[in-house]
């Protein structure tokens, strides 16, 4: 038997690593190498969620956090070069700046101490969702939580996504308003990028459906498996097999709002047939759930994608 | 130390690196960077907390890992948000700071009213 | 309802109506020859409501709204409105062509619905409304002109007395903390005060509060700024009838008998003290109108310590002889500042009929024998008894004479320079009537209310006491008349120079913190102040346990 | 304690589902319909609230939902007390005046299908209120965290519907502020979750001690909370965010956004963890607010334009708000307690109407007479006599005069500071009155100065004049609250408010 498990061995090695990039990508001098440094986080963190156990969530990390939240900041930080000397010159002095880490150090010093003194043994609800979990016809008990523990979460969340795309469009200028969301890409018709965006989309939506459907049991779900069409769709409008759509499109508005749609309308059909509000009768739970995904894989798709497009930038005809 | 343990212990230094961050970088792009720092820093503690719940054959407790989901598409679409109104600001001021003497003394936009204004105002002339 | 439960809801209602109508601009453009109307319920309730009439007007939760007559209010009622109808008809005609007559108009309502119904509310919520309205309206109407000085003047009143009715707010809910189940009406406030868990800070909140409305030293400064600010009507309501929501305040939150003998004393003191602290001010003052003002503070302040005299000599009929009192200075007052408008309008040769009659009222104030303020002199001996306070009283009537007649010497000289000027008949009849109503009406409560008999007015023992002081104030007014311009010169509201200090000194300080503002407001401080509070709030649990 | 579901409880999922469907709608038709769903859906959710009040006081406890059928822990639970009905009533009320008011300044042009501000305005008016219902009726730490961003989210866009590069900046200034505020609320709820095992309100009220994971995590959430309501010294962000909105958007954002982190506050301190708060604590949040009353309110005197001043008297109100944590946790009697906490509920809901009236009447200022410096308001009282008095009424409702509702508010907070003997909450209340006059009283000085000649303005729509009269008038008369039959505020707090002690 060891004396330190080799497991503890590669979180420690792990952690240290995500620690100095976390602080390379704090240090660096331009905002670019910081959002590279960023991607690599967040593979390192997906990875952290794999060894935590939690398998969805590393799926979700990794698509979310160094994926997307990435390519928008490479993205962003490619078009904000110019503003970065001017904002440097704007660092507070060094009293304020060591007021700043004392302060950060306390709350990280609390937080740790918290997380020392949590009780054992742990408070758990995993044996009452394995439990239940049955009661919805999901196998896998996270996606029991997202779709029927916690449903209303779930159907907030998508809210929020509504609310978000609509903000990042309330930043357009009037006059583009109805127009394309992002910049047109230039791309190398011969370049690997368009190579790529050619031979991945097909892998990558049988891909993301897969992880739709296998959401119910392992891993997965409609929102990791969206985020991979939406990473798909970027891809081929960055190689400029693509475009986005214009945002005044009345079919794009509908796959905008079909997901929490779907959820609403079922959890108002449950209060109408008296199984209550997003309780789902238990022979028809999982045909209901899958219908909900299925629909929420598409509004996830299309709304992450014009997400990280950005707001409108172009009228409809431009760029062709 | 267990595993659990150094992973809390590590989201607390990361969400200390984060907000140290989000206070003293001047540009607002390493605000955000800041800011997805600190939440993954939260989002490990609650992967610990999750993890210590391990019970009834699951590695970890499902309905704090369903949070956790939940919380990483909000912080998503937060950074989505904030970055749209941080490159809409560069362009309209050429600045991505928020220290309202970055706006002063600009050029390149159009010149502003001196005691600001109100949208609504252009509306009710034309209606009136 | 009755007749008597209508006319005392329409002491309320009336004015009420007419300042709703005031948001059509077109009503309230046309509002100012309803003015005299206003008070007119007020006056038929004060004449004809039978005393201890209590009319419910709301009762819902733990909340009851009620409105009553006793008798020192039904006497300021009747006056007062007196005072605001003929004030009312005098402003239809000054104020006439001015272009904010509708403003004027409202604010007018609304002080006077606040000031008719302070005399008739019966609790403390009621109360607390009514005087917040009628500070409102009349911080309006001292604002009315629009000047620099209006505006200060506006804006010290209206500070002063805000501050003055949040302290009786606080004596307010202390008290409604003793009464039993919460009760709000005054009458039960006033019996629990004696053993009230906090009795003396609640007596002083209300001689403090109640005293600033009243204008008693060192509280008063706002009175000489605002009654000389104000348009001529509105200086006499402000003067005459508003400043006595103090008396009525004092006289019913502060009874005879509960034994507050030593608070008596000190408000007889502040009192006595207030009365000729005012004298010396007023007579170094030239302009009529603050002339006025500081005889009012003067006469407010000897009101004051007759109250405060009847609590320490436990004399039972204080309130309404302290109210009687003041219904002829209210009388007075009035007809004096209405004169002031008058004189101003018209040429001095045509005035001797009109000074001749403004001196019998003015010298009356101080006690002249046979007029209206000789019996109310004599009517408040009782509660004063015969020590100090008597002997100080003395002073005050010398002291008045003189303050009056340094006013009619002061007005006088401010008659229209062209020769055939003449003030409007709708000027002269409000003041004829005010004047004639100063002689008539204490005779008529002075008989009515036997406060006392003829032949006690007229013995020849009680004309001397009255007629010395005022021959005394006569040969010093004589006196001041030929050495008065070597008088020091004293501006206006006296200490309220040292209120402008204060706010000069406010503004540097407010300059600070608008600067200590900008620095929070930078985004790194204001994010080491967020972890910090955080860190706080951990410690200040953790203190706890 | 174990909630379920309730007779009526279903009210609470419809009252939810109306904006949240209307948002959905209006983002999916847009344009013109946008609005329509807006004013369509604000009757329907009134006929909810109210469904829900007649409901509580019919069975005179509170109402719960249980989301799914899934009670907690497991699942979550929609739970509507008193003061949660109290504020939803306000907020569709609030709203409809907003949204009357708004139809004018953001009506879509003739001849465009969409356009842009328009469009934002009414989906996140939409949002701002679905994000209020989840805020005051989620029974769940994390729902509420849900929740909280969604009220980000709805705000934030509202800041800088104007495009300029200001108001962009201070909707950043915001969005970066408040997720800072929002990570630490969120930590808090996870270190919750690690101590306790579950983030059912009702069911911490329970199990919450004071030991380092509880009171780490209170802190944290309760900063956090804070930061999102403004509360001095983390107001930065406040005064150029609700100052360079339009006035609807600033209406909204002044009178309604702020109360929502506020509320969570209550909901944190006085439902879930009224063990573990100590009164040392209780004094620091109120010190703040007292902070709030002294600095915001001298800055709002020196503001040379309108709509700062009224942004920077919005610092100082939220002040008062938080005056009764002492006076709740610190009260000598239950009747204290139940004082304080209800008046300052009130002092929300008043401020909610007046301020949100207020901004309004300065944005009319604005668009009449061209611009906002105070010291040019010279005749604006002759030439908007309506929207003078508006302003006039909604500033009588902040000072806190009768019947307005921050009288009673103002005689509830006193009278529970003067019971349990903290004096020194008196003097900061009377202290913000008297500030509070000062700087309304500078503003009406000016207003009421007549020119010699009228002053030339741009007219205004009278119909908007009148709305926010209406509201004004409603924000200064709400003291008769005091004569309503029942104390509608402690339904369903019972057991809480004892579990203070």
């Amino acid at each position: 038997m060891n004396l330190v498990p080799l497991g503890l061995v590669l979180d420690i090695g792990l952690g240290l690593l995500a620690l100095a990039i976390a602080l390379f990508a704090l240090r660096t001098r331009t905002t670019y190498a910081a959002a590279v440094g960023f991607v690599a986080f967040g593979l390192l963190v997906a990875l952290a969620w794999f060894r935590l156990g939690a398998p969805d969530v590393a799926l979700t990390e990794a698509a979310i956090g160094g994926g997307l939240t990435g390519l928008l900041m490479l993205n962003a930080s490619a078009r904000l070069r110019a503003t970065e000397a001017a904002a440097e010159r704007e660092r507070p002095g060094v009293p304020l700046r060591l007021l700043a880490l004392l302060a950060a150090f306390a709350v990280a010093c609390g937080l740790a101490i918290a997380v020392l003194a949590f009780p054992t043994p742990a408070p758990t609800l995993a044996p009452l969702a394995v439990a239940n979990a049955p009661a919805t016809g999901l196998g896998n008990p996270v996606a029991a939580t997202l779709m029927a523990f916690r449903a209303t979460d779930t159907l907030l969340e998508k809210v929020v996504l509504v609310l978000a795309i609509v903000g990042v469009w309330s930043l357009a200028r009037d006059e583009r308003w109805g127009g394309r969301p992002g910049r047109r890409h230039a791309a190398d018709p011969n370049g690997v990028l368009v190579f790529f965006a050619r031979l991945l989309p097909p892998i990558g939506f049988v891909f993301g459906v897969y992880l739709l459907f296998v959401g119910a049991d392992l891993p997965g779900g409609a929102f990791q498996g969206g985020t991979i069409l939406a990473a798909m769709w970027l891809l081929a409008i960055m190689a400029r097999l693509a475009d986005t759509p214009t945002i005044d499109l009345r079919w794009l508005r509908f796959w905008l709002i079909a997901g929490p749609a779907a959820f609403l309308l079922v959890g108002l059909a449950g209060l109408a047939f008296g199984s209550g509000f997003l309780a789902y009768p238990e022979s028809l739970a999982k045909p209901i759930i899958l219908f909900v995904e299925v629909v929420k894989i598409v509004t996830v798709g299309v709304t992450l994608a014009l997400i990280v497009a950005g707001p409108p930038e172009r009228h409809g005809g431009e760029g062709r | 130390m267990n595993s659990a343990t150094w992973y809390g212990l590590l989201g607390a230094t990361l969400a200390g690196i984060g907000l140290y961050g989000l206070i003293v970088h001047p540009h607002v792009l390493r605000k955000i960077l800041s800011f997805n720092l600190l939440g993954s820093g939260v989002f490990l503690i609650a992967g610990v907390v999750a993890r210590r719940g391990a019970d009834a054959g699951l590695p970890g407790d499902p309905v704090l890992q369903g949070l956790v989901i939940t919380g990483i598409i909000v912080a998503f679409s937060a950074t989505a948000l904030a970055v749209a109104l941080l490159l809409r600001l560069a362009e309209t001021a050429n600045t991505a700071s928020l220290s309202p003497g970055a706006l002063e003394g600009r050029a390149g936009d159009a010149p502003l009213p001196a005691d600001g204004s109100d949208p609504g105002v252009a509306r009710r002339r034309e209606g009136s | 309802m009755t007749t008597s439960n209508a006319l005392l809801v329409g002491t309320l209602a009336l004015p009420l109506v007419l300042l709703a109508a005031c948001l059509w601009s077109a009503a309230r453009d046309r509002m100012l020859p309803w003015l005299v109307v206003a008070p007119l319920p007020a006056l038929l309730a004060a004449l004809g409501v039978d005393r201890g009439t209590t009319v419910t007007l709301i009762a819902a939760g733990s909340y009851e709204g009620v409105l009553a007559l006793d008798a020192p209010g039904a006497l300021l009622l009747g006056v007062a409105a007196l005072l605001w109808s003929a004030a009312g008809a005098y402003a239809a005609t000054y104020q006439r062509d001015l272009p904010n007559r509708g403003r004027f108009a409202a604010s007018w309502l609304l002080c006077l619905t606040g000031c008719l119904g302070v005399f008739v509310a019966a609790d403390m919520a009621l109360l607390y409304l009514t005087l917040a309205s009628m500070t409102l309206g009349a911080s309006a109407l001292v604002f009315q002109d629009e000047s620099a000085g209006a505006r200060r003047a506006a804006g010290i009143y209206l500070g002063l007395a805000l501050a003055g009715e949040t302290l009786v707010l606080v004596a307010m809910i202390l008290l409604a903390q003793a009464t039993p189940e919460g009760s709000l009406l005054i009458r039960d406030a006033a019996l629990v005060l004696p053993s009230a868990a906090h009795r003396d800070l609640i007596v002083v909140l209300l001689i403090v509060g109640f005293g600033l409305k009243a204008g008693l030293v060192p509280l008063h400064v706002w009175m000489p700024l605002a009654h000389a600010a104000a348009p001529m009507p509105a200086s006499a309501v402000l003067s005459g009838v508003v400043v006595k929501a103090g008396v009525i305040g004092l006289i019913r939150f502060l009874p005879v008998d509960a034994g507050l003998a030593d608070w008596g004393n000190l408000l007889a003191i502040v009192g006595m003290f207030t009365a000729l602290y005012a004298v010396a001010i007023g007579i170094t003052q030239p302009h009529p109108k603050v002339v006025l003002a500081y005889s009012s503070v003067s006469q407010m302040g000897f009101t004051a310590a007759v109250i405060g005299m009847g609590i320490a000599n436990l004399e039972a009929a204080t309130p309404v002889l302290a109210a009687f009192y003041a219904t002829h200075h209210i009388l007075v007052k009035g007809a004096m500042f209405l004169l002031v408008g008058i004189v101003a309008a018209t040429a001095g040769t045509r005035l001797r009929g009109t000074l001749l009659l403004a001196a019998v009222l003015a010298v009356g104030l101080g006690g002249l024998p046979l007029t209206g303020g000789a019996v109310a002199k004599l009517a408040v001996k009782g509660p004063l008894g015969s020590g100090w306070a008597a002997t100080v009283a003395y002073a005050s009537a010398v002291g008045t004479t003189l303050l009056m007649l340094h006013f009619l010497r002061r007005v006088a000289a401010n008659s229209a320079a062209e020769p055939s000027a003449r003030a409007a008949a709708g000027l002269r009849w409000p003041w004829l009537v005010m004047a004639v109503a100063a002689i008539v009406v204490p005779w008529a409560i002075y008989l009515g209310l036997s406060l006392g008999t003829v032949a006690e007015a007229i013995a020849p023992k009680a004309l001397w006491a009255s007629l010395w002081p005022v021959g005394v104030g006569a040969a010093l007014a004589w006196w001041l008349a030929r050495a008065g311009d070597r008088l020091p010169r004293i501006p206006p509201g006296d200490v309220a120079v040292g209120i402008d200090r204060g706010v000069a000194a406010g503004a540097r300080a407010g300059v600070a913190l608008l600067r200590a503002d900008g620095v929070l407001r930078q985004w790194s401080v204001a994010g080491v102040s967020l972890l910090t509070l955080a860190a706080l709030f951990v410690l200040a649990i953790m203190a706890g346990h | 304690m174990q909630d379920v579901t309730t007779p009526g409880g279903h009210w609470l999922v419809l009252a939810l589902m109306v904006p949240v469907a209307g948002l959905l709608l209006a983002v999916l038709f847009g344009g013109r319909h946008a609005e329509r769903i807006a004013l369509a859906a604000l009757p329907l959710g009134a006929i909810a609230a109210l469904a829900i009040v007649m409901q509580m006081l019919s069975s005179g406890a509170a109402l719960v939902y249980c989301l799914g059928n899934w009670a907690p822990p497991l699942g979550i639970v929609l739970r509507a007390d008193g003061l949660s009905v109290a504020m939803m009533v306000t907020t569709v009320v609030v709203l409809t005046a907003i949204a009357l008011f708004a139809r004018i300044d953001f009506a879509t042009p003739r001849g465009a299908r969409e356009a842009r501000a328009p469009f934002v305005f009414w989906v996140m008016l939409l949002g701002v209120w679905a994000a209020l219902l989840v805020v005051f009726l989620a029974g769940d730490f994390f729902t509420l965290y849900v929740a909280l961003e969604l009220v980000a989210f709805a705000a934030v866009p509202l800041v800088s519907l104007d495009g300029r590069a200001e108001t962009l900046q201070a909707a950043l200034r915001y969005l970066l502020y408040a997720l800072a505020g929002s990570v630490l609320y969120l930590v808090g709820t996870v270190l919750i979750y690690g101590g306790y095992g579950t983030l059912d309100i009702a069911l911490l009220a329970d199990r919450l001690r004071a030991e380092p994971v509880a009171i780490v995590a209170v802190a944290l959430m309760t900063a956090g909370l804070l930061a999102k309501t403004a509360l001095f010294p983390l107001h930065l962000w406040l005064p150029p965010a609700h100052a360079g909105a339009p006035a609807a958007a600033s209406a909204l954002l002044s009178g309604l956004v702020i109360k929502g982190s506020f509320f969570l506050v209550i909901r944190l301190w006085l439902d879930a963890f009224g063990s573990v708060m100590t009164p040392a604590a209780a004094q620091l949040l109120a010190a703040l607010g007292a902070g709030a009353i002294v600095v915001g309110s001298v800055v709002a005197l020196q503001q040379a334009r309108l709509k700062l001043m009224v942004a920077y008297s919005t610092v100082a109100q939220i002040g008062y708000l938080f005056l009764m944590f002492p006076l709740v946790l610190g009260a000598a009697s239950a009747g204290a307690a139940a004082a304080a906490l209800a008046g300052g509920l009130l002092q929300a809901i008043s401020h909610a109407t007046a301020k949100a009236a207020m901004f309004m009447a300065a944005g009319l200022v604005y668009a009449a007479l061209g611009h906002d410096r105070v010291a040019d308001l010279r005749g604006a009282a002759r030439a908007l006599p309506l929207t003078i008095a508006a302003f006039a009424l909604s500033g009588i409702a902040l000072i806190g005069l009768p019947p307005a509702g921050g009288f009673l508010a103002k005689w509830l907070l006193l009278s529970s500071a003067l019971e349990s003997a903290q004096w020194w909450w008196v003097v900061v209340i009377a202290l913000g009155g008297l500030l509070t006059a000062a700087y309304v009283f500078l503003v009406l000085s000016k207003a009421l100065t007549t020119t010699a000649e009228p002053v030339v303005i741009t007219p205004v729509p009278r119909s908007s004049e009148v709305i926010v009269l209406a509201l004004a008038i409603v924000s200064a008369l709400l003291g008769v609250a005091a004569l309503a039959p029942l104390d509608l505020v402690l339904i369903g707090r019972d057991e809480v408010m004892s579990g203070a002690r």
